[in-house]
């Protein structure tokens, strides 16, 4: 049975059913019901069926490659592997797109009569299928098609809610942003065919020895930064933040959660598996984007309001954390230490798994919040919790996982990666030990920011009393949307407690890849479901959520019985003074964050705003409002792509000069074009 | 070497040179005429020379078309507009003519060597042909007026001729009538825009038409 | 409300009134000593007070800040006048509470801790006093919340509030032993 | 055969459209004389691509490039003439026109198709000279059609810059000759004739003819610089006729070129051309992408963005190999989808009555279909997949990287800033709140289901070429690809 899904028919199966989807879609686009479930349902289908490709791959003996159809142009193949690598990303990219398919059902009826839901259901189904064909093409041509596809119908998604400038302008930076990597990206991939003379992966592969090594650090370069724009390396990450609250927010946990692993999965693929070997400093270079991300990215997000961007610079973060991972990974390989970079390639991928189901829970919570508010800013919402009690929970074990508490599966792949640094730091010298320091030292902070980050947004979001009226009356979501997500929820913690499992085949994915090749067997990583990094330390990931449990069962029984026992407990409402209680005296997410920001202002140039409007303009004694607003400048804007705007916008209004309007300056341009022409070429 | 056929070409040169000079249109216009009739009777020359009819069907053709129709254009154009006829150039008169010196130094340069070698006895008159070019897109830039644009691309045209005849390359008859045909039509529909031009910009020069800018 | 029924249902008639008229001419600083005495063995050394304005005319408020005044200085016997119901053992109520100050009363009740006792102080408290029939007041705090106890006088002087306050430290005293 | 047929309809609607009185008669004379252009051309293609196809050194002569070419002229003129009477009707309705200008639009419409199709049946390069002057002459009319001073200007400069680009090609033209001596007075001189002689031409004067063919007919292709009077010209013309512009004529000069090119490495080999074309290819690319940053007319942006793809084609018949398949796919892609753009540019300025890209806003409201196809014409034209510019773009810069790496990467940005440009254009106008007073709605259905057509014809030929076609390509290839 598996072999049927995992073979050219199967493919063809699962790409079909997108099809129809999104050709039904697009036909049902008088009647948004219809259109609705239409393209959902075929989405959920193809989810459905692609998970089964997935893992027909995964248990397969060998890659499964094959070529469809034929096409004019003889470069470009339609030609296709399912390795385990690909398996692995094809499975995420099924499991997330499953339950945001079905969590959009009733999510985007919302739309209903707004925008057309044919479109967004064409682009959808688009959307999905091209991530699948990114993951699965074995072509350079092809995968630079199925990227720009994926890239295309995505903007189109992030600007369906059109009638707002602000998602246009946030469009229009993604798309340009997408743009210039795959300007990159074609880049890298035409030096690659120039040293091996194919677009072909296996034969890039096979031709590698006879690339020079300027061409393949340059190809290294190149790839980072097209690769890094779509994963969003800061600082190249200025499109995540904007796109992702401008596109509807099953979209945003599509795009967060997977999208940009996207560009981790070709990292991947170029550097370890088709440029293998390489020189010390790439894996360098990774570990320090990575922490550099992570860093950053956690700091920006502590400083916004906006729950959507919060969570897109949380994702920034975590594809920092990636990236550590798959840094020490290249580190450890280019020092022949096969056995540490298998530890931290797992690490890496068991975070992007990871990552991909917390992050998509947290933007599907994120969704259900603003869909009954409408709203993103976090100083409007609050007290949610007693509202929508399930969403709260399933945002809370979002925010769980994310902030790396045992025992969801942030913690575990979290804790693989700390594991893969100090093995740097006790295995390598003196040249690179500072590097593993500095990672393992951010990556520690970073957690800790996470923390602080998240005790914020559901702080702000649920508890306490809502701070505007549209708070007051949100109610719990449509059975659809919760349907969506209580299964990654309880799916952030299955992958806790089962994550020595899922470590153990994580390490059969990564160790297929070739570089993993040539070495002796590496080390069980797990055993019995207990994880182990390199017999040096381990966790056993049930035992802690027994121990959690019985602490905590502990701690309540001791309260309980032994602090409190003669006391009786009797609830009332908060004493305020004589005075109603108000959401203004609650404390702001801003407020919140504004101490830690503080002590990071040297990196974040936290700027404030103050306003007084007063009563009487002249004399200004009584003010009538006060408003103060604390903002972080955005120091990529100004110090990188500004200048680069005006340098282009300048160098446009030279251009344009040429065109001065007068015939005899044109004349004369002819002339001398006749007379350089015949003075140079003879 | 004839001493008409150099006579001739010296002709065609220098009223190239003379636009330049000339700052009134009327003979500006007359001055084409001498150039074209240069040209007729080179041809005639040529129909001398091979005594096929079709030959003289282009010479006949060339000068009502050249001659006659063009400098009976040109004059009404001058009457009628007279206000609006501009002669002006961008650079002065001094200054042109070095430019001008340039060019036929560039057109006798090793760059046309090649071209002048085509027919070696008539190396001299060849270099003048291609300083006649040069010289012409020289007026088609310097002058603002519309007058000598139009001027400019017929003496272009014209010494393209001259060059052609000297270098032995005219063409077959049927073809010399297809591009007086072309030559006849463009003459017909510039005048029309003239006209249209001095009806929307009240001027005929090019400064007047900088509107499109980007 | 249920709870408060039970309560007034599980002890009938906990009003205690106390004519103060008989404290003139004690000395201030041997009252202080059994008030001492009692706050020591009742509350651990301690009495909280918190004070509530519910509509009064200020004249009460004279007399109890005066309490605090170096002369008096409550302070040194272990009474101490505090900002927040929460933390405070015993509430006093003035004033014949006016119909904006019900609800502000109601809910200091309620945030106070139990077991908590409630003083109403001053004939205005007690029955509204000059104000009693007024469309703009309740005429008692009784009528708003239980009442433990009652201190008359318009207002009643300090001395007379501290010998109040040692015979409901007496009472209190009493009953606990019951 | 088929030539004459083409000529005589051509010739027989123009004069028949002069004769006639009723609206209705000359659009249908325009269209069906379209329609039977188009069979005629179909036929021409298809008897092309057969296998052994004579190719007779007669007064017409038809390569497998040229065969391309007058199937795009004649699908394109197809659409334009379709589109022109449902796109004037619209005008008259408005009052801007009268009966006779449209008389006079068909009728040097119908020249214009004649003159670009017989340009590229013709053997004999000075008739082919005296067919692409025509194409000059026949549409200057047409582009100082609404009779406004800047329509005029644009007329005057189209008219004279190429007017001077088109002698200095044909000064270029002449130089072919030298080898032929005595002969070349005699008859008409066919490509083949030319291509037999050309072992003899003299390399210098090859090299020097070719430059003057490159400057000349590269006006007329609108390399840069060469190109100043592209936008205005294209600016300024009715939509249809900027269509035909744009989309095809351009095609034609770039032929011209292209013939003359293969004369040229007969002697000097292909890195001489090479290297011309490369270098104004690219420039044209780099100059386009910096103009059209800033532009504020979308008309104009869309002459600009012909500029540049004219470029492409040029880098890639310059980089040669591959590049030329590229390049001939790569024509035959824009020759479809810019007419295409032009429509629907047409269809907004219909509606919105500008062509400011600052007064156009909600597009997506006003003229649903057409922003959408406007939209995906736009990823067309900046080679998005699954358009086939992309490969075509990505086959180009291959060929150039193998040879010129420098020039790729620079060609690479270019293609990057001009995706922003186009983009950041094309979202302020289809994007935002429309004006309020606007109607909602598509004009008519032929205005927009013709680009719709056309840009599916892009899409399928994307992923599907015909047999007839490829076999085409593959002749074309073969014959200019050194």
């Amino acid at each position: 049975m598996t072999e049927f899904f995992a073979s050219s028919r199967g493919f063809v199966v699962l790409l079909l059913l997108f099809a129809i989807g999104a050709a039904g879609s697009l036909l049902f686009n008088k009647n948004d019901r219809q259109a609705n479930y239409w393209s959902n349902l075929f989405a959920c289908a193809g989810s459905l069926w692609g998970m089964f490709v997935a893992i027909g791959a995964l248990v397969a003996p060998e890659p499964v490659a094959f070529t469809l159809g034929f096409s004019p142009f003889s470069l470009l193949r339609f030609s296709f592997l399912l390795d385990r690598l690909a398996a692995f990303f094809l499975f995420v990219i099924s499991l997330i797109a499953f339950f945001c398919s079905i969590y959009a059902i009733d999510y985007v009826k919302h739309y209903y009569g707004k925008y057309g839901i044919g479109t967004l259901g064409f682009f959808y189904n688009i959307f999905i299928a091209g991530m699948l064909l990114v993951a699965s093409a074995a072509n350079g041509l092809f995968f630079l098609v199925a990227w720009e596809i994926m890239s295309v119908a995505s903007f189109f998604l992030v600007i369906h809610d059109r009638d707002e400038q602000e998602n246009i302008r946030a469009g229009l930076l993604y798309l340009i942003m997408t743009h210039l990597g795959t300007a990159f990206i074609i880049a890298a991939f035409l030096l690659l065919y120039r040293s091996t003379g194919s677009f072909d992966f296996s034969a890039i592969q096979s031709g590698g020895a006879a690339i020079s090594p300027v061409v393949k650090n340059a190809v290294f370069v190149l790839s980072l930064i097209g690769f890094g724009t779509k994963a969003g390396i800061i600082p190249l990450h200025v499109w995540l933040p904007a796109a992702h609250p401008a596109a509807p927010s099953h979209i945003s946990g599509l795009m967060s959660g997977v999208m940009i692993k996207t560009g981790i999965y070709m990292m991947i693929r170029v550097f370890l598996d088709l440029l293998a070997p390489f020189p010390l400093w790439w894996g360098v270079v990774l570990l320090i984007a990575g922490a550099v991300s992570a860093l950053l990215g956690v700091l920006y997000a502590l400083a916004e309001h906006d729950i959507k961007k919060l969570l897109a610079y949380h994702s920034i973060e975590n594809i920092g954390i990636i990236l550590l991972g798959l840094g020490s990974a290249l580190t450890f390989l280019s020092l022949q230490l096969p056995t540490l970079a298998l530890l931290g390639l797992v690490a890496s991928l068991f975070h992007t798994l990871n990552h991909a189901t917390f992050k998509s829970l947290l933007f599907l919570g994120a969704g259900a919040v603003i869909n009954q508010t409408h709203t993103r800013n976090m100083e409007e919402l609050g007290g949610l919790i007693r509202l929508m009690p399930q969403t709260a929970l399933l945002f809370l074990t979002g925010s769980m996982a994310i902030s790396a508490l045992p025992p969801f599966n942030g913690f575990f792949s979290e804790w693989l990666t700390f594991q893969s640094l100090f093995q740097g730091i006790a295995a390598t010298d003196s040249r690179t030990i500072w590097v593993f320091v500095i990672a393992a030292g951010s990556l520690a902070f970073t957690g800790g920011l996470a923390l602080a980050c998240f005790v914020k947004a559901f702080g702000a979001v649920f508890l306490a009393r809502p701070r505007s009226n549209e708070a007051q009356h949100a109610r719990e979501p449509s059975f659809f949307m919760l349907a969506g997500m209580w299964p990654l929820a309880a799916l952030s913690l299955l992958f806790g407690i089962v994550s020595g499992y899922v470590a153990n085949i994580l390490q059969d994915v990564a160790g297929t890849l070739s570089v993993f090749q040539g070495f002796p067997s590496p080390f069980l990583l797990a055993e019995t479901g207990r994880i182990s990094a390199g017999g040096f330390s381990f966790v056993s990931p049930p035992v802690v959520f027994l121990l959690l449990l019985i602490a905590l069962f502990a701690v309540f029984t001791a309260f309980n019985f032994l602090f409190f026992k003669k006391q009786k407990t009797t609830f009332g409402p908060t004493w305020d003074c004589g005075a109603d209680l108000t959401p203004r005296m609650e404390i702001t997410s801003t407020g919140f964050a504004r101490s830690i920001i503080l002590i990071f202002k040297g990196i974040m140039k936290p700027t404030m705003l103050k306003s007084v409007e007063c009563r009487d303009g002249e004399t200004r004694y009584l003010p009538k409002s006060r408003e103060i607003r604390l903002g972080i400048s955005n120091i990529y804007d100004t110090c990188l792509y500004k200048p680069a705007q005006d340098l282009a916008l300048r160098f446009s209004l030279y251009a344009r000069k040429m065109q001065s309007g007068l015939i005899n300056m044109y004349i004369l341009y002819i002339l001398a074009a006749l007379l350089g022409a015949l003075y140079f070429s003879l | 070497m004839n001493m008409n056929l150099q006579f001739l070409a010296m002709t065609i040169f220098l009223t190239t040179i003379f636009f330049h000079i000339i700052r009134r249109n009327s003979y500006t216009a007359s001055a084409y005429a001498v150039q074209s009739l240069a040209v007729v009777l080179l041809l005639f020359r040529s129909f001398l020379a091979t005594g096929s009819l079709s030959m003289l069907l282009t010479v006949i053709l060339v000068l009502a078309i050249k001659v006659f129709l063009a400098l009976h254009l040109f004059s009404n154009f001058v009457k009628k507009y007279k206000p609006g006829v501009s002669a002006t150039a961008y650079l002065n008169l001094p200054l042109t003519l070095i430019v001008v010196a340039a060019l036929s130094a560039f057109a006798h340069s090793r760059v046309f060597a090649p071209l002048a070698a085509i027919v070696p006895e008539n190396a001299a008159l060849l270099s003048l042909g291609i300083a006649g070019m040069l010289i012409s897109l020289l007026l088609m830039v310097n002058r603002k007026g519309i007058l000598s644009q139009i001027i400019g691309v017929l003496s272009l045209e014209n010494s393209i001729v001259v060059f052609g005849l000297f270098a032995g390359l005219e063409q077959s008859a049927i073809l010399q009538i297809g591009i007086m045909f072309n030559i006849l039509v463009w003459l017909i529909i510039t005048s029309i825009f003239s006209s249209m031009i001095y009806r929307h910009f009240g001027a005929l020069e090019t400064a007047e038409m900088t509107s499109l800018k980007e | 409300m249920i709870r408060l029924l039970r309560k007034t249902v599980a002890t009938p008639s906990p009003l205690i009134s106390i004519d103060p008229s008989a404290c003139e001419r004690v000395d201030i600083s041997v009252v202080g000593r059994e008030i001492e005495d009692h706050v020591k063995r009742l509350f651990r050394g301690s009495l909280a007070i918190r004070q509530v304005d519910a509509g009064s005319d200020n004249a009460a408020e004279q007399e109890l800040v005066a309490l605090s005044n170096p002369f008096y200085d409550v302070e040194r016997f272990g009474v101490h006048f505090v900002a927040s119901p929460r933390h405070a053992d015993m509430l006093m109520a003035t004033g014949p509470v006016a119909r904006n100050m019900a609800e502000a009363l109601r809910r200091t009740y309620a945030a106070t801790p139990d077991p908590k006792f409630v003083v109403a102080l001053g004939d205005d408290a007690i029955d509204g006093g000059i104000f009693r029939g007024s469309y703009a007041v309740y005429d008692a705090v009784k009528n708003v919340i239980p009442v433990d106890y009652e201190i008359a006088g318009d207002p009643p002087s300090p001395r007379a509030i501290l010998c109040a306050l040692l015979k409901i430290l007496e009472t209190i005293g009493a009953n606990s032993l019951n | 055969m088929e030539p004459l047929l083409i000529t005589g309809t051509l010739l027989l609607a123009a004069l028949l459209t002069l004769l006639m009185k009723n609206l209705r008669a000359i659009e249908l004379i325009s269209v069906s004389a379209a329609v039977a252009v188009f069979i005629a051309a179909l036929k021409i293609a298809l008897g092309a691509s057969a296998p052994r196809a004579s190719n007779p050194d007669g007064f017409f002569s038809i390569d497998a490039l040229g065969a391309i070419i007058a199937l795009t002229i004649a699908v394109v003129g197809l659409a334009a003439a379709v589109y022109s009477v449902f796109y004037l009707r619209v005008e008259m309705a408005k009052g801007i026109i009268g009966f006779h200008r449209v008389r006079q639009y068909f009728i040097l419409f119908n020249l214009f198709l004649l003159a670009m199709l017989f340009a590229v049946m013709v053997n004999n390069p000075i008739l082919m000279w005296i067919a692409i002057e025509s194409t000059t002459l026949s549409t200057v009319f047409l582009i100082s059609f609404y009779d406004k001073p800047t329509a005029l200007e644009a007329a005057w400069k189209y008219l004279i810059i190429n007017s001077t680009g088109l002698l200095l090609g044909f000064f270029g033209t002449l130089l072919y000759f030298t080898p032929l001596g005595e002969a070349a007075g005699q008859g008409l001189t066919g490509w083949k004739t030319l291509a037999a002689h050309a072992a003899h031409l003299d390399p210098m004067i090859a090299k020097i003819a070719f430059v003057f063919v490159l400057i000349g007919y590269g006006t007329k292709v609108g390399l840069a610089p060469m190109h100043t009077w592209l936008p205005d010209a294209h600016s300024k013309a009715p939509a249809p006729i900027s269509a035909l512009l744009s989309g095809v004529l351009l095609n034609i000069a770039l032929y011209a070129v292209l013939r003359f090119k293969l004369l040229t490495d007969a002697v000097t080999g292909g890195a001489f051309t090479g290297k011309l074309l490369l270098a104004f290819g690219l420039f044209s690319i780099i100059i386009s992408a910096l103009i059209m940053l800033t532009l504020q007319n979308y008309k104009r942006l869309l002459a600009y963005s012909s500029i540049e793809n004219m470029g492409i084609a040029a880098l890639g018949f310059g980089v040669g190999g591959a590049g030329v398949f590229a390049a001939i796919l790569h024509i035959i892609y824009h020759a479809l989808v810019k007419p295409a753009l032009f429509f629907l540019a047409g269809n907004i300025f219909l509606k919105y009555s500008s062509t400011k890209i600052s007064r156009i806003s909600g597009v997506i409201s006003a003229l649903p279909i057409t922003a959408v196809l406007f939209l995906a014409g736009f990823l067309a034209v900046t080679g998005t997949p699954p358009f086939g510019i992309f490969f075509t773009k990505i086959y180009v810069l291959f060929a150039c990287m193998t040879m010129y790496p420098l020039a790729g990467f620079i060609a690479i940005a270019a293609f990057a800033l001009l995706f922003i440009d186009f983009l950041k254009q094309a979202m302020a106008m289809i994007f935002g709140e429309k004006p309020a007073e606007m109607p909602m709605g598509e004009i008519s259905p032929p205005l927009w289901a013709i680009p719709l057509a056309l840009l599916a014809t892009v899409l399928l030929l994307s992923f599907y070429l015909p047999e007839f076609l490829l076999e085409l390509i593959t002749q074309a290839v073969e014959k200019y690809a050194l």
